[in-house]
């Protein structure tokens, strides 16, 4: 019974990872950059959840697609004006710039919000399900469904429109996918703008679990990031399977050794799973 | 005119710097201490990042463990010197063999790699209580001489870290290493097929970046008396070597050099003016100088002296 | 080179040329006149962590700060002999990185020429500071730094206002022992991380001390954002008191998880998170009965000799100038300023040794309580509070005098 | 004379698909020898494994009398292999002068830097890019690109030279002073491989011509008798060298 709340414990933290890191693996997958403002990103997301539910008494769950569409034009419009610039230039280059753009964007948030931790509380909170022993928490529990039907969407979008063969082509081969008319340009922006809507829709779904602060981002970040390694960068299933595999990990990680080595051990994997298998645990084939 | 400019120019700055230790007040002493800390972080990035083109997060795993390693050694008795080679020499060997297996990765992945091999060593510090101290940090044995005199006697302990690297980076700029290093930054399978031994050339640069860096975190951790995991680790420790030399110009010599002073100059400026904005300016700072000045300002300046000069 | 003062309207320049004309008037008046006291000035270096993960907490402490400063210069200054100071606090950001926070500590004093200095946040920066001040021979106030370690140094210009953590979970665990006689298992929770370490470490003893079985002792790592599994490990263990430590989102996540693991006990304490607004705003229900100490509370009724005159003073000060109640680290800084005040009063000199002196036989009343300081230079005259959320507030349970409620269990 | 290059049953696959099936040949001393099969045939693959950038799954090559499957490329270079790549592979920001160096001073036993610069401008002005020896590479025609990867190749002192696809991308003038060049450098005693899938570039410097198709090795002789043999005209001349041949000049 105890592995079984573990594991149910992990599943569920799986799902929110899943959402942190879909549009950062989508962004890295297609544009070859590796978006240190994803955490950012995320944050943002959460205030329009916590301010939409002061101002108006609004569920955060129901402002998903309000944060989603505010990250999308703001991701469009930052692509389109700043790392468009980039793209194309050596990993040093576009890692250093977005880096510059996030230690702007987090401090004009920290000047905008301040630092301190805020949280949405809501009026009837979800409560839990108890199965016998089995305690499900209900909200953590719709954030994993929301979070998993987000990136499925997503991941079809990709598969099934026009649009997503296109991001599927440019990512694929620029230059094959430029020469067959697809407008390279504008797909980058849309692609990073789905992205900045993958980390809204996130931020607006935890607004009510996590603490909120500008602070806070580089945790996200840092969960994207191994999630997406572990799951193969630029795969939208990978993150699903990396986030999955990370919660379940780090659950079953505090259990047998402790809290505090939870994190050191998935970044030990991590550093492993580097060396010896490159493309993830799903083993496709990365874009280099 | 060559000698000049490679051996002249060098020493003229190394005499300046020398007498500016006897006439600077202590914090101004301090800042050029950091002024040549952040130099050699610079310069011994430049060899595997500005040389071979590798984007190498490390810098902080190698400054962190120099500085625990050094403080740790003190701690237990071994002369402060000592110490500080002892950092040197255990930094350059891990290097050595974390470079054996992550250097074959490339791009993205190496330098994720990179990274989180400093996040992974600051989460084993911090958790290592009875060695480390852990999140309570480590204190260093205060050394009994006058205050003037200890931030000079700090001053020149980095300033001959910080020359060192240099005469190695001159050395190898100029030799058989920072040429097949250039190679293999530009094509690393061509310069295979004409002879370089890519991989013992990419882990060479590798413990190059460290070597310094070991005893700069180890000099550094007697100089503040404490350190912590958090700060030892410091991810912007990786970071701000790589604007440094971006900022003066990558795989050059003077450019790291360069880069580290106007850095320097650029971040007490800018917190002289703004107390909760800082970062916030660095960042501005760092997206300008990537949008407009990829080159750094060794190259911008050398193009506009070359022009100068080309004409009769 | 941060520099930020109290008044920071004015441009540095400007300022400062308008401070030059301001003292050659004030000192050609004051030669015309013979013996009128010259108006001076009086610099406190404070380096803060005003940006960086510490920043809530730094930007807290210059709340403090500035309040006092506000109000001494509002009096007319500190008065020492015949002169009359104003106060100046120089501010400098160590963005909570700890070496900075050194470096700027011996900026302050060499480049600012700070009279004295309040150390940086939290026990880990004040002690690797301490040691530039003590290099320098000026007196320093740590208004954030409770560890033992900080104070065993044998340094003679370092004085805190925190109490031993030791006298945060003693008083609680008899109190929880005398109240709820059934409570026999506590769980510990700690962030690995300096503060909540030590607090965690010293509740072990307090608890082990006074007959209670620690059934657990788990540490998570900072920037941990999941504590589903460790609480389900802990719910095993059956413990009657959950003792939770860590910075204000780590505690109200974890509280929150701990309904969600179904991790119903009567006794649930958290350091130092209920201590803040934001937890019970955070929380709601959730926060209720949760238990917490501090240092301070302002709740606290105390009337002194200082600028504030008393508790109830000091608060309402504070809340016409932030519009919100203080907590113990606001109020710890400017009790901070005021005990320097005091001890540069007593001494009768802004002389460091001599102001060194007062304040090691300083024995006085304030708002924040009576202050006296030990031989190590940490004070002893503090009985922290113990409180309670109750109705969304926190009510004082300890110490008796001034108790506004009874502990009541959590469910 | 004896053989410079021996293959034992040389094969590898990538990922269950075969590249290079059990090819077994031999180049002497001198030789000029014509590797040719149509696209995907697996010609680059085999150069590719004699200079070692992909390991062989099985069988063994034999260079200069000693086994070179299993070492790193930069080894096999020092011996003396040397090749040039199908899409040139100048290091673009380096001067043309530097990137013969480059070659002189790794695996040709360049003594210093200096040396090595020296040695370069001699290869330089070999192909005909003395002129040109200052500028960057970067700014190279692809016609003397080609020679400058022919500089560079010549750079580290070969006994074997692998051409790969030298004339892709030439017009027939620019083919015409490609193949002196190549006449001259064996007239140094280099000996040739000569990889094309255009034949008649091979034939005219050719006395020997080995065949691939879909990785294996399906004739070696004289180029008259490779073109009279069935199998290569069944595989890969039939229909495509006859439309060449009609067609376009090559």
């Amino acid at each position: 019974m105890l592995y079984l709340q573990i594991l149910v414990n992990g599943l569920l933290l799986g799902g929110l990872y899943a959402c942190i890191a879909s549009g950062f693996s989508l962004v890295w997958g297609v544009l070859n950059v590796i978006n240190i403002l994803h955490g950012s990103f995320i944050v943002i997301g959460s205030y329009v959840g916590l301010l939409a539910h002061q101002q108006f008494g609004i569920n955060p769950f129901l402002t998903v697609p309000v944060a989603g569409l505010l990250l999308y034009g703001f991701g469009y419009l930052l692509q389109r004006g700043v790392i468009n610039r980039a793209v194309g230039q050596p990993v040093l280059v576009t890692l250093t710039l977005t880096f510059g753009l996030e230690l702007l964007v987090n401090n004009m948030l920290i000047a905008g919000f301040t630092a301190d931790y805020k949280k949405v509380v809501l009026e009837n909170p979800f409560g839990q399900i108890e199965l016998g022993a089995l305690f499900v928490p209900v909200d953590r529990l719709l954030s994993m469904v929301l979070a998993l039907l987000l990136t499925g969407i997503l991941y079809w979008m990709l598969r099934g429109s026009k649009l997503g063969r296109a991001i599927v082509a440019v990512r694929m081969d620029r230059e094959a996918a430029a020469l067959m008319g697809v407008k390279v340009n504008s797909i980058y922006a849309v692609t990073f703008g789905l992205g900045a809507l993958m980390a809204g829709a996130a931020g607006s779904m935890m607004s009510m679990i996590y603490p909120i602060s500008p602070i806070i981002s580089t945790a996200y970040l840092g969960k994207a990031f191994v999630i997406c390694v572990m799951g193969g960068l630029g795969s939208v299933p990978g993150a699903i399977v990396g986030g999955l595999a990370l919660g379940v990990i780090e659950s079953f990680g505090s259990l047998f050794f402790s809290a505090e080595l939870a994190t050191t051990f998935s970044f030990v994997l991590l550093i492993l799973l580097l060396i010896f298998r490159p493309t993830g645990l799903m083993g496709r084939r990365g874009y280099e | 005119m060559r000698r000049f400019d490679t051996i002249l120019g060098p020493l003229v700055v190394l005499a300046l710097l020398i007498g500016f230790a006897f006439v600077g007040d202590n914090y101004f002493l301090r800042l050029a201490t950091f002024m040549l800390m952040y130099a050699v972080l610079a310069l011994s990035w430049n060899f595997i990042g500005g040389m071979a083109g590798y984007p190498s997060f490390a810098t902080a795993a190698f400054f962190g463990l120099g500085a625990y390693c050094g403080a740790i050694l003190q701690k237990a008795g071994v002369p402060m010197f000592l110490s500080w080679a002892a950092a040197g020499l255990f930094t350059g060997v891990f290097a050595m063999l974390l470079g054996r297996a992550i250097l074959h990765l490339k791009g993205h992945y190496f330098a994720i790699a990179s990274l989180i091999v400093a996040e992974a060593l600051r989460e084993v510090v911090n958790t290592w209580t009875e060695l480390t101290g852990g999140g309570m940090g480590l204190n260093l044995p205060v050394l009994q001489m006058d205050v003037t005199d200890q931030a000079r006697f700090f001053f020149f302990a980095m300033l001959v870290v910080a020359a060192s690297t240099f005469v190695l980076s001159a050395v190898v700029i100029r030799g058989k290493l920072g040429f097949g290093l250039s190679c293999i930054k530009q094509n690393e399978d061509a310069a295979n097929i004409l002879g370089v031994d890519a991989t013992r050339y990419k882990v060479f640069a590798f413990v190059l970046s460290a070597v310094f860096v070991g005893p700069a975190g180890a000099i550094y951790a007697g100089w503040v008396n404490y350190i912590e995991p958090a700060d030892a680790f410091d991810v912007l420790l990786s970071v701000k070597p790589i604007v440094m030399v971006i900022l003066g110009g990558a795989g050059t010599l003077y450019g790291p050099v360069v880069g580290a002073f106007a850095f320097l100059i650029l971040e007490e400026v800018v917190w002289r003016n703004v107390l909760t904005f800082h970062s916030g300016l660095l960042g501005l700072l760092i997206v300008l100088l990537v949008l407009f000045m990829p080159q750094g300002l060794i190259r911008v300046t050398a193009r506009r002296l070359f022009r100068r000069t080309a004409a009769p | 080179m941060e520099d930020y003062r109290v008044e920071h309207r004015m441009g540095l320049k400007t300022r400062r040329i308008v401070q030059a004309a301001l003292i050659c008037a004030v000192a050609s008046v004051g030669m015309s006149a013979g013996a009128v006291a010259a108006d001076k000035t009086l610099k406190f270096g404070a380096p803060l962590p005003l940006t960086g993960p510490l920043s809530p907490e730094g930007l807290k402490q210059k709340e403090g700060y500035d309040l006092w400063a506000e109000q001494v210069n509002k009096a007319g200054g500190i008065k020492v002999g015949g002169d009359s100071y104003k106060i100046e606090v120089v501010y400098a950001d160590y963005q909570s990185n700890t070496p900075r926070a050194v470096q700027l500590a011996e900026k302050l004093i060499t480049a600012d020429k700070v009279n004295f200095l309040f150390s940086p946040f939290g026990s880990g920066a004040t002690k690797a500071a301490s040691a530039v001040s003590e290099k320098y021979g000026i007196p320093t106030i740590a208004a954030t730094a409770s560890s033992k370690a900080v104070y065993d140094q044998g340094y003679k210009y370092l004085f805190g206002t925190f109490t031993p953590n030791s006298t945060l979970t003693t008083p609680l665990t008899k109190l929880v022992k005398e109240k709820l006689p059934a409570v026999k298992r506590v769980a510990i929770l700690a962030r690995n991380d300096l503060f909540p370490l030590a607090i965690a470490n010293v509740m072990d003893g307090s608890a082990k001390g006074s007959g209670l079985e620690v059934v657990a002792f788990e540490k998570y790592a900072i920037g941990t954002l999941d504590h589903a599994s460790t609480l389900t490990k802990l719910r095993a263990t059956k413990p009657d008191w959950v003792f939770a430590t860590g910075y204000t989102n780590d505690l109200i996540l974890i509280r929150e998880q701990m309904r969600n693991a179904g991790l119903k006990v009567p006794v649930v304490t958290m350091i130092a998170g209920p201590a803040y607004k934001e937890y019970a705003e955070s929380l709601g229900k959730q926060a209720e009965n949760v238990t917490s100490a501090a240092w301070w509370h302002p709740a606290v009724r105390y009337s002194g000799e200082d600028v504030f005159g008393s508790t109830e003073k000091y608060n309402a000060l504070f809340e016409a100038k932030y519009n919100k109640v203080p907590d113990y680290v606001q109020a710890s800084a400017s009790a901070s300023g005021v005990i320097l005040q005091l001890a540069i009063q007593k001494a009768g000199s802004v002389d460091p040794k001599k102001v060194r002196d007062a304040l090691a036989a300083l024995d006085a009343k304030t708002f924040y309580g009576p202050v006296k300081f030990g031989s190590d230079g940490q004070i002893t005259s503090l009985d922290p509070p113990v409180f309670q959320i109750q109705g969304g507030k926190p009510v004082v349970i300890l110490p008796a005098d001034i108790k506004q409620a009874d502990l009541k269990p959590v469910s | 004379m004896s053989a410079l290059l021996e293959l034992k049953g040389v094969s590898r696959s990538f990922g269950g698909v075969t590249a290079v099936h059990e090819v077994t040949t031999s180049v002497r001393q001198g030789e000029i020898v014509g590797l040719i099969g149509p696209n995907g045939a697996g010609k680059t693959t085999l150069v590719n494994l004699v200079t070692g950038v992909h390991r062989i799954d099985a069988g063994e090559i034999v260079f200069d009398g000693r086994r070179i499957s299993g070492l790193k490329p930069h080894r096999i270079s020092h011996l003396g292999v040397a090749r040039t790549f199908q899409v040139v592979q100048p290091f673009p920001d380096m001067t043309v002068a530097d990137n013969v160096a480059a070659g002189a001073l790794f695996a040709g036993g360049g003594a210093s830097v200096a040396a090595a610069r020296d040695a370069a401008y001699e290869h330089l002005e070999f192909v005909g890019l003395g002129e040109l020896a200052d500028t960057l590479a970067s700014a190279l025609t692809l016609p003397d690109r080609k020679r400058l990867e022919l500089a560079k190749s010549l750079a580290i002192k070969p006994k074997l030279l692998l051409l790969d696809e030298v004339n892709a991308g030439l017009n027939s003038r620019e083919i015409d002073d490609a193949l002196e060049l190549i006449q001259a450098i064996a007239d140094r005693g280099v000996t040739i491989i000569l990889i094309e899938h255009v034949i008649k570039v091979v034939l005219n410097l050719s006395r020997r011509l080995l065949v691939l198709h879909h990785g294996e090795l399906i004739a070696d002789g004289p180029p008259d008798q490779v073109v009279k043999d069935p199998h290569v005209v069944e595989a890969y001349l039939g229909a495509r060298f006859a439309a060449r041949m009609r067609g376009e000049p090559a």
